[in-house]
């Protein structure tokens, strides 16, 4: 199943839901529409709710660890409320939980990052 | 029963996700878990786009090999390209490794292949391509539920 | 089932008296081909509709054979009549047909992963595609299908940028206090854990930065036994973490 | 996005199941209607069978080989066996014809394949083995949304 993504952009924090499959051959052709986005809208935080988000693999890490490194310049933050097992399971074997805030749902995410900022 | 199957498809980065599937209905046949076809699929992806982006190094004219075989719920996976090959094995399966930082890339194909079946083997010459064998046990159902 | 081979002479005579208005002919007709409706309605398995339904549709279009069929030809009973029963079903399943597989796959795979959480806490552990195909009442190819099917076309389509120069890791990328994939605290409480050659292990690989086979050269054993324990000690050393955080 | 696949695997009949998935999963990249995808299925499982239980008759140890080509929408799948080959083509694919009425095949094979795709070639050499070559034309997306 191709990948969808629905974006959402409230103030400085754009809010990403993924749904489908993110392989390389997904990424080539989000990542550039991505980096689009925020830097057009002056994004500072990433929220991402992975929750169908049914298959990824290394390639999604990269996207998701490039849109982080940028975010990071800028002093952001990039949040995650919620994903399936096999992608926890990558973020583990890939240290991305150190480098991610978790939050339980879209709304958590919003409002700590508001206070955040 | 013991099965296999060969096949070959052109190195296009939409062959992933049919590798993907064709490795996934390959080993439907032996009622896996969703969470062994979850990892059957992961590893066949990062072994496919690995031979697609550095093999060929995106060039879509060649052709990626895949061969599938169950033994005794031993399932054994190869992927072969005839691509640029590796020329430091050991160091490209580090962890983090990547020689392709500028795609984005983590670094983590070959440590997911490595946790997610039960053994890894890779042979490769460089400017003749490489050769990714790896294999996992399946569990029966029975067996879980004792 | 009543179906029995006729001879062509008797094929003929009855469907002359049949096209003549003669029901009970019209009915020998029906039975004597029961067999072959069936044979072809086989064929439409699996598209979701109920044998029976398939059956009476494929029987109007074997009615629908015997009705026109031209005496005058020197052509089988059968030879026509197929196309017809067959002609005579896709007709009936066109409408339904013609909806992109992208859209009932989409419904199919919601479907699925309801079933996938229901079924896993009902079981205690991940079902098996099969207990999915059976709860949902669809066939195993479906759920395979509907986890991964329909690749649209990707729209856009980005410029590879090329560097120059030595690959950097992840590592050097991130900056601030990242050093692998743990912390430096909690590894080093955690290794304490670790039987000596375990400990020299992750030493070498982590700290030292030794590759596996110079590790495996240094211990005199193999790479692969470097990469079998690397792999255990690294689960000890998460499950171990996650049990410190826990506390 | 043109593109084709090769596969081999071993006659069994567990592969029939196996053959179907994958052509469906070649042909579901290209979005095409519920209906195009069960009449591929349909005359892929045809084809396999035949190879497998006439081409072979039933022996395990031989391979069946496919390929599947898509070329501006129009797919072509080419099912291949080295079995013992069809003595009189012709005659072979009349509807209701089978060599295996004790086996109760209706001999409605090749007459489904006719039906389901556009064309249908078989080329078959005694003692050799047969190819059966069927193509068929999907209807392009915007057809459906006028
Ligand atoms: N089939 C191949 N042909 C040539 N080089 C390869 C091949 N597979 C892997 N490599 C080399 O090994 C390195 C590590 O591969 P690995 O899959 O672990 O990481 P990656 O592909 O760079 O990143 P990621 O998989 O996380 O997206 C690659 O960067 C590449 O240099
Ligand atoms: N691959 C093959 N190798 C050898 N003979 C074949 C092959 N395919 C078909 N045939 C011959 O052609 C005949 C007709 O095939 P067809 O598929 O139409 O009917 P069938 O297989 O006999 O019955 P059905 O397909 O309805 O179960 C077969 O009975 C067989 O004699
Ligand atoms: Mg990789
Ligand atoms: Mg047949």
């Amino acid at each position: 199943m191709a990948c969808k993504v629905e974006a959402e952009i409230k103030g400085n924090i754009l809010l990403l839901r993924m749904e489908g499959e993110l392989d390389h051959h997904e990424v080539e052709s989000i990542r550039s529409e991505l980096t689009q986005l925020m830097d057009k809208n002056e994004i500072k935080h990433l929220v991402l709710n992975l929750s169908n988000l049914e298959f990824m693999d290394s390639s999604g890490l990269g996207l998701i660890l490039g849109r982080y490194k940028s975010i990071q310049k800028a002093g952001g933050n990039v949040v995650l409320c919620s994903a399936s097992p096999q992608v926890k399971r990558l973020f583990e074997m890939s240290g991305m939980f150190r480098i991610l805030m978790v939050e339980l749902s879209e709304e958590r995410a919003f409002s700590r990052l508001g206070a955040v900022q | 029963m013991n099965n296999s199957l060969t096949c070959t498809f052109k190195s296009i980065s939409e062959n992933e996700a049919l590798a993907r599937m064709i490795a996934a209905s390959f080993a439907a046949a032996y009622d896996p878990t969703i969470g062994e076809l979850s990892d059957i699929k992961t590893v066949v992806s990062e072994a496919v786009t690995n031979a697609i982006i550095h093999g060929y190094s995106g060039a879509e004219n060649h052709e990626v090999y895949m061969k599938m075989s169950m033994v005794e719920r031993v399932l054994t996976i190869e992927v072969r390209d005839s691509g640029k090959g590796i020329l430091e094995v050991e160091k490209a399966m580090e962890p983090l490794y990547t020689s392709r930082p500028d795609m984005e890339r983590s670094g983590m194909g070959f440590t997911i292949m490595d946790h997610f079946m039960d053994g890894v083997e890779v042979v490769s010459e460089p400017g003749k391509g490489t050769t990714v064998t790896m294999t996992k046990q399946l569990t029966s159902v029975q067996a879980e539920c004792h | 089932m009543s179906s029995y081979p006729v001879n062509h002479e008797t094929v003929r005579e009855w469907i002359r008296q049949s096209q003549s208005g003669d029901e009970s002919a019209r009915e020998r007709m029906v039975e004597s081909n029961i067999r072959l409706v069936w044979s072809v309605v086989q064929r439409f398995q699996n598209r979701g509709y109920d044998q029976d339904d398939l059956f009476q549709i494929g029987a109007i279009g074997l009615l629908k054979a015997v009705d026109k069929f031209d005496l005058s030809y020197n052509v089988r009973f059968s030879t026509y009549a197929v196309p017809m029963i067959i002609g005579e079903i896709q007709r009936f399943l066109r409408d339904d047909g013609s909806v992109k597989v992208s859209r009932s796959i989409k419904e199919l795979a919601i479907k699925v992963k309801r079933a996938k959480e229901a079924l896993s806490s009902q079981l205690g552990r991940l079902p098996s595609v099969n207990e999915i195909a059976a709860h949902l009442d669809v066939t195993p190819d479906d759920v395979l299908l509907s986890q991964e099917a329909s690749r649209a076309p990707s729209s856009i389509h980005e410029t590879v940028y090329e560097n120059e120069g030595d690959p950097i890791t992840l590592l050097d990328q991130l900056s601030a206090d990242n050093g692998g994939w743990f912390h430096q605290i909690a590894i080093k409480e955690a290794l304490l854990t670790l039987e000596q050659r375990d400990r020299k292990i992750i030493f070498l690989r982590y700290y030292m930065d030794c590759t596996q086979s110079e590790v495996a050269e240094k211990l005199g054993i193999s790479q692969v036994q470097v990469s079998r324990i690397e792999k255990r000690v690294l689960l000890s050393i998460r499950h171990w973490m996650e049990e410190a955080q826990e506390a």
